[in-house]
């Protein structure tokens, strides 16, 4: 392994890296004071991580080639793991309960801070989940995915508050109508709108713009789709700060009630049901996403990622089905957007930037595209390991920059990889 | 008043041309690398706040060393030149080559990947803070009595970027290593059967794009006289929206997107507000691609069957 | 019967969580003071001086027996700023026992958070967050601040404009941001409410933006004498060095946000003669003095920004738990209401909204690159 | 009898070169047709343009279902298929506004919508959707003869789950009889050459087409494999009632499977006949040698 010729080459990277970042890691100019501060010690900090690094790179690299021939011989050996859980059912069962027991415990053992994490992990399960129909289904990269969960969020925030030119627009329209009809039920409208009512209506909503989205981007091919996304992103959040009368601008809308459980509870009391809620909206989540998956849409988005030429040939009308992938992805960014609002009781358009898009597609690539598992894996791993480590806060761009170059090039599949369902009827039908 | 409202649509006009010619030189850079190998390079606007830095650095320990004039601006941009070519070298070597047989969409995520990374290394290695950015370019004396309607800086990047497209330009028609280019764009396994070493042309291809992206970060820090890690960002996305405005590939197509772009933000200040106007851009944006999916001046490909 | 069972399993739930989350005994045991704000990310440099100063103020307390006799404990945590994380912030804080919590240090991380405070009946007292709502709307009884509110400085702005500038036409500009624009929004209305000036220009700008030129001869065209203009120094300086590039000389008024030596150093001899609003010098009061010395003496660097407001913070939320002699909320808010302390910002209480009184603002200009409080 | 595929006139011009030259070609009910041609003659040009890939420059596509009327599916004559929003007009209005509002008015057939009107193909360079699995791609075929939407698959009512179980047994059913039927749980990129090209055949033919286009469906087989593709083919006209029309290479395949021959060269239609009337044509001979005569 430690051949002359690989310490050479290492050596070579390495004397490379230094070079590269000479100026900027060991130079740190502060030209407003003046001063300009050397860091040589960093010559032999970059000299030495990269001289070990390019050994693992290489090493990478003949793994990946040697995996690859492998890979072809037989079945993906990487699914090993689900194998054996479907294989033996004790062992899957086992463990299902245990994530159960362990689900239903956490609020209990852990206290409201810990539950307050995993709830901010649960909304982006579901973010990574909705985004995976996009991206990891339908294979439409969606660079503008925050501008649905700031819609969902503000559908919740304007409507509970009953702010801005909408809350205004209600209650004149409240007027109206009980004028016109002579009672008084339509005061219903102008009071806050209830938490259960604005779940759907936002997923709604959010699904409906997903579509007004869809529609100009149909005949656009993967990177100007890209683009186009993140211009939209951009624009739903530029309208959310400009626009005073509908979003109180850049303030954001605040006291934004928790939804009501039945019992009057404060807001620390009502974590764990938020909690519980999340929990089960991750459920509903993982359920309608895998139904999708085995459905004849999900068939036809993974077609439409696979080839689009040979999609349409095939009979499949791929404008509909692009438009159905986008509307159903941001539905459940709609349904996470009213869930941040809760937790968070606040929101501006501060918190729905570019940054918060791309964490969510780092999700998805990270725990593998198409994969639930995967997934919610990677949105666990992405969202409570910076709490745990905040020391390391000011890393954690850096990382999750080099992890998604790093999963591209050495495991594109992510963590989990999709396992293609298999359809068992077939089998003991022998038709 | 007639008098007074051309002259206002010509100041509009004017700096609508300064920042058009800032996008184009920036968007120059994603042209050339999507022309030859079909991947946006995300991390181009990086590259450019790298060459920024690279050029801060370099002055300022000039300074210090009381270099004169002239020589610091030599010097800083031909440094900043060479980091940000070895940049743009290194990214495609690590983030773009390995890549080359996957499918579309992982280069294009490895490169945003690259991109947020680079961000925050300047971001940990420097500053978060603004820092100042003397400029780097001598104040024409003949020039001053007319400061009220363009300044050096505002001028010199105009005509940089006029100058730059031109020779492009004429590189990529005329030259052997032009045509090289074109051959890969192409058809890389065809370029690679008659001879032309494929990676040695995308590596240049890489190399030019940054090498543009340092002069841009020069000479546009010294315009605005400041800079942080999030700069690179910020003018990325817009220059590459004007790349994929004018048609992504051409390299007219490049400039006469960023000046559209350019013209549209500087006349929707000028006559709506400036509330709106990125709203502005993207809806441009938006409209030109649906009506022409390949961009004002990019060619229509249809696709292989 | 549904509802029934439905209720008792919410009740259920709501025991086993209170229970399990343990009621901590809030009477013994150290004093804990929470510190909540940026303390990591770009925004960290607002954050850390006030965990700095807590310390110092704690240090001080702790090394004479602390207070009641009782010691006082610092818990700091990270919001990052973002409201989605303050909440849990908050949490944490009040589920390990806060008494009270210095802090946040953005407004929006701040409003996000006080409805968990509130509902704990924990005081907040904020170094920083200047948003108006905060203590106008009345939303947020447990909510004080050691620095005055933006409305507060658009009114000085705008009465230095129109009184002593004597100013006719102004231009209003804002960067779009939460405290930007919401000075912006404030400084308009006092013009429109005073008559006496014509806001000829309403515009946000972009922040980041790499050409501000047609803004500028928008500004130009509009006739006006002055702009007020609402954001942080980046944006400032900019717009400024541009402005006088092209031989304009109108009037920059500005905010806290540009009252900051960078945007001197930024825009150098452009930014001669630009007026920005900052709270009242107080360099000469003794307590600065040594809450400056004490600092460098521990840190071996200048204090950062809010370095004295959270200094002054922590002196009164202490000081009005000693007074009330127990950290019973409503006690420690009455205390703050009604005994004044004495702080590096000068000799403060608190009104019924939570906005101490005795803190303000000055009008500041930079004269040979200096900023100099115009009396 | 009708023709059940008519191509009138078809041209197609990709900028200064014209690909396809007025090329007339009919196919009737249960023949199996060949089209021939050295490389680059414009067969493939021809199949894209038919099946909606491209848009011819002229001429006139229609089809006719056996059970169906005759339907026009390119828009270069007048009245193939109304934007809906226009249906209204009477035809005498439309015919002489397409002159001034072509887009508007009338629109080609898109891809699906040939498919589904019962004209599936093939793909000269296999294009399955490699990450999916045998059965799947063939599932994929059955796409636009079922209806399933996303209720259905979010709650798996009984419909849906009759309809899931139909189309996997139609499908297990068309990968027994093109032999693929051991392979079903396989990721189409991990199939051999030969059963990936079958496997293009089965997904075409769950669309339930009346006329199936195979391009080149013997490239890249051996023998034995070309031998099986032969009965494949038969057994698909004889028992599906299935019009077959391909284009190949392999001369022997073509004499023996092929009842018509039309021959293109240089986008133009050269000759047309039996297979011997086209082994013996001069033009033909000539075609070909004077491109490449190892194929002939």
């Amino acid at each position: 392994m430690l051949t002359f010729e690989e310490i050479k080459k290492s050596f070579l990277v390495s004397l490379w890296f230094i070079f590269l970042t000479f100026p900027i890691m060991v130079i740190r100019v502060n030209s407003n004071e003046n001063t300009i501060d050397w860091r040589w010690e960093n010559i032999a900090i970059v000299g030495i991580a990269s001289f070990v690094l390019s050994f693992f790179w290489r090493d990478f690299f003949r793994r990946k080639k040697l995996g690859q021939k492998k890979l072809s011989k037989d079945k993906q050996k990487s699914s090993a793991l689900i194998e054996l859980l479907n294989s033996k059912k004790e062992i899957k069962y086992g463990l299902l309960g245990a994530i159960i027991t362990f689900a239903i415990a956490y609020p209990f053992v852990l206290g409201p801070y810990q539950t307050n994490i995993m709830i901010s992990a649960l909304i982006f399960v579901v973010l990574g989940l909705g985004l995976n129909i996009v991206v990891g289904l339908a294979g439409l990269l969606d660079l503008g995915y925050v501008a649905f969960y700031a819609v969902g969020a503000y559908t919740y925030a304007i409507l509970n508050t009953q702010s801005g030119i909408i809350g205004h627009g209600l209650l004149q329209l409240s007027l109206y109508l009980n004028d016109l009809f002579g009672t008084t039920f339509f005061e219903i409208i102008a009071q806050p709108w209830s938490f259960w009512i604005v779940l759907p209506l936002a997923m709604l909503i959010a699904g409906i713009c997903g579509l007004i989205l869809g529609f100009p981007v149909l005949r656009l091919r993967g990177d100007y789709l890209a683009i186009v996304t993140l211009g939209f992103g951009e624009i739903i959040r530029l309208v959310l700060e400009n626009w005073n009368e509908l979003s109180n601008g850049p303030s954001g809308i605040a006291k934004i009630a928790k939804p009501n459980f039945g019992v009057s509870l404060n807001s620390i009391e009502s974590i764990p049901f938020i909690y519980f809620l999340m929990i089960f909206l991750v459920l509903f989540t993982i359920f309608v996403v895998n139904r999708l998956q085995i459905s004849r849409i999900g068939r036809a988005w993974m077609a439409l990622r696979e080839d689009e030429i040979a999609c349409q040939a095939m009979g499949i009308d791929t404008t509909k089905t692009k438009l159905t992938a986008f509307a159903m992805g941001a539905s459940w960014a709609g349904m996470c957007g009213v869930m941040i609002a809760v937790k968070t009781s606040f929101i501006n358009p501060a918190s729905f930037t570019f940054m918060e898009s791309a964490i969510i597609l780092s999700i998805v690539v990270l725990g593998g595209m198409g994969s639930v598992i995967g997934v919610i894996i990677g949105a666990l791993i992405l969202s409570l390991l910076p709490e745990y480590l905040r020391a390391f806060d000011d890393y954690r761009m850096l990382v999750f920059g080099a992890t998604m170059v790093i999963m591209m090039i050495f495991r594109p599949q992510g963590i989990i990889s999709n396992v293609r369902s298999t359809y068992k009827i077939i089998r003991k039908q022998k038709i | 008043m007639e008098h007074e409202n051309i002259k206002y649509f010509l100041e509009l006009f004017l700096s609508g041309l300064t920042k058009g010619s800032i996008y184009a030189l920036i968007a120059l850079g994603y042209t050339m690398v999507y022309g030859i190998i079909e991947i946006i390079n995300f991390a181009h606007g990086e590259i450019y706040m790298i060459g920024a830095f690279t050029a801060l650095i370099v002055s300022s320990v000039l300074t210090m060393f009381g270099f004169p004039m002239i020589a610091i601006l030599i010097l800083a941009t031909g440094t900043a030149i060479i980091y940000s070519s070895a940049y743009g070298y290194t990214i495609e070597k690590i983030a773009y080559k390995p890549l080359r047989q996957a499918p579309r969409l992982s280069p294009l995520i490895s490169a945003i990947g690259m991109s947020i990374f680079l961000q925050n290394y300047v971001l940990l290695a420097q500053t978060e803070n603004f820092m100042k950015f003397n400029s780097l370019i001598p104040e024409f004396e003949w020039l001053k009595p007319y400061k009220e309607i363009i300044g050096t800086e505002e001028l010199i990047i105009i005509i940089i970027s006029a100058i730059v497209m031109i020779a492009l330009t004429l590189i990529v028609k005329y030259t052997r290593l032009g045509k090289a280019m074109r051959a890969t764009a192409q058809d890389r396994m065809m370029a690679r059967l008659v001879g032309v070493s494929v990676n040695k042309i995308i590596s240049f291809t890489f190399i030019i794009g940054s090498a543009l992206a340092a002069i841009g970060g020069v000479l546009i820090a010294s315009y605005i006289g400041q800079i942080n890690y999030y700069i690179g960002f910020i003018a990325g996305l817009k220059a590459f929206t004007a790349a994929v405005l004018g048609g992504i590939g051409s390299i007219p197509g490049a400039v006469l997107g960023g000046l559209v772009l350019g013209w549209t933000e500087s006349f929707g200040t000028g006559y709506i507000s400036s509330d709106y106007e990125d709203v502005f851009a993207f809806s441009l944006l938006v409209l030109i691609l649906i009506f022409r999916p390949e961009g004002i001046l990019g060619r229509s490909t249809s696709q292989k069957v | 019967m549904k509802k029934v069972f439905f209720s008792l399993f919410v009740v259920a739930i709501s025991c086993v969580f209170l229970f399990s989350c343990g009621s901590t005994d809030k009477d013994k045991g150290p004093i804990k003071l929470g510190i909540a704000g940026a303390h990591s990310g770009d925004l960290a440099s607002y954050g850390i001086p006030s965990i700095n100063a807590a310390q110092l103020v704690v240090d001080e307390i702790n090394a004479k027996g602390g207070i009641l006799g009782r010691q006082v404990e610092i818990m700091a945590e990270d919001d990052v700023c973002k409201p989605e994380i303050a909440t849990n912030t908050a949490t944490k804080l009040v589920s390990s026992g806060a008494h009270v919590v210095l802090g946040h240090i953005c407004s929006g991380a701040t409003k996000a958070a006080l409805g968990i405070y509130n509902d704990s009946k924990v005081l907040c007292m904020s170094p920083s967050a200047t948003n108006p709502a905060l203590t106008q709307s009345g939303d947020y009884p447990n909510f004080f601040r050691t620095i005055a509110s933006d409305d507060a400085q658009a009114k000085l702005e705008v009465d230095f404009a129109l009184n002593t500038l004597n100013l006719k036409k102004i231009a209003v500009i804002h960067d779009k941001g939460d405290y930007g624009k919401g000075l912006a929004e404030f400084a308009k209305k006092f013009l429109e409410e005073s008559g006496k000036a014509e806001v000829v220009l309403y515009e946000g700008i972009t922040p980041g933006a790499v050409d501000y030129s047609a803004v500028i001869q928008k500004v130009k065209r509009s006739g006006a004498e002055a702009i007020i203009f609402g954001g942080y120094h980046p944006e400032a300086s900019k717009l400024v060095s541009q402005m006088r590039k092209k031989n304009m000389s109108t009037i920059f008024i500005s905010d806290d946000g540009v009252k900051d030596d960078t945007f001197i150093k930024v825009a150098a001899q452009y930014a001669e003669g630009v007026y920005a609003t900052g709270p009242k010098d107080t360099s000469s009061n003794p307590l600065t003095i040594k809450a400056q010395k004490a600092h460098k003496a521990k840190y071996k660097k200048d204090p950062g920004a809010f370095f004295l407001n959270a200094y002054a913070a922590t002196l009164a939320m202490l000081n009005a738990i000693e007074q009330a002699g127990t950290t019973d909320y409503d006690a420690v808010v009455k205390a703050l209401r009604e005994k004044n302390v004495d702080t590096p910002l000068g000799s403060i209480r608190f009104d019924k909204k939570g906005d101490a009184i005795g803190v303000g603002f000055s009008i500041y200009q930079v004269k040979n690159g200096k900023y100099v409080e115009l009396k | 009898m009708k023709p059940i595929l008519d191509v009138k006139n078809l041209t197609k011009d990709f900028g200064g070169l014209r690909a396809i030259d007025s090329l007339d070609i009919k196919i009737f009910r249960g023949e199996i047709v060949a089209l021939i041609g050295p490389n680059g003659a414009g067969k493939t040009t021809f199949f894209n343009c038919i099946t909606g890939i491209y848009k011819p420059t002229n001429g006139e596509v229609a089809i006719t279902h056996p059970k169906r009327d005759t339907e026009i599916i390119n828009d270069l004559v007048p009245n193939v298929v109304v934007n809906p929003l226009f249906r209204f007009l009477p035809e005498s209005v439309l015919k002489s506004l397409k002159k001034y509002f072509p887009q508007l008015l009338f629109r080609s057939l898109k891809p699906n919508e040939i498919t589904e009107r019962g004209m599936a193909r093939t793909f000269q360079n296999i294009r399955l959707f490699k990450n999916m699995t045998v059965l799947e791609n063939v599932m994929i075929g059955r796409h636009c003869r079922t209806n399933a939407g996303i209720p259905g698959a979010v709650i798996r009512g009984p419909g849906t789950r009759k309809e899931e179980k139909e189309v996997i047994e139609e499908c297990y059913r068309l990968l027994k009889k093109t032999g693929l039927d051991h392979l079903s749980d396989e990721l189409a990129k991990n199939l051999p050459y030969g059963d990936q090209r079958r496997l293009e055949i089965a997904r075409a033919l769950a669309t339930e087409p009346f006329l199936l286009l195979l391009d080149e469906p013997a490239a890249g087989m051996n023998p034995q494999e070309t031998k099986d593709l032969v009965d494949l083919i038969y057994k698909i006209r004889d028992e599906d009632q299935i019009s077959i029309l391909l284009i190949e290479h392999d001369m022997k395949l073509v004499m023996e499977l092929s009842e018509r021959i039309y021959v293109v060269d240089y986008g133009k239609g050269i000759a047309t006949g039996t297979p011997e009337e086209i082994r013996d044509n001069p033009v033909v001979i000539k075609a070909y040698l004077g491109e490449d005569i190892e194929d002939a």
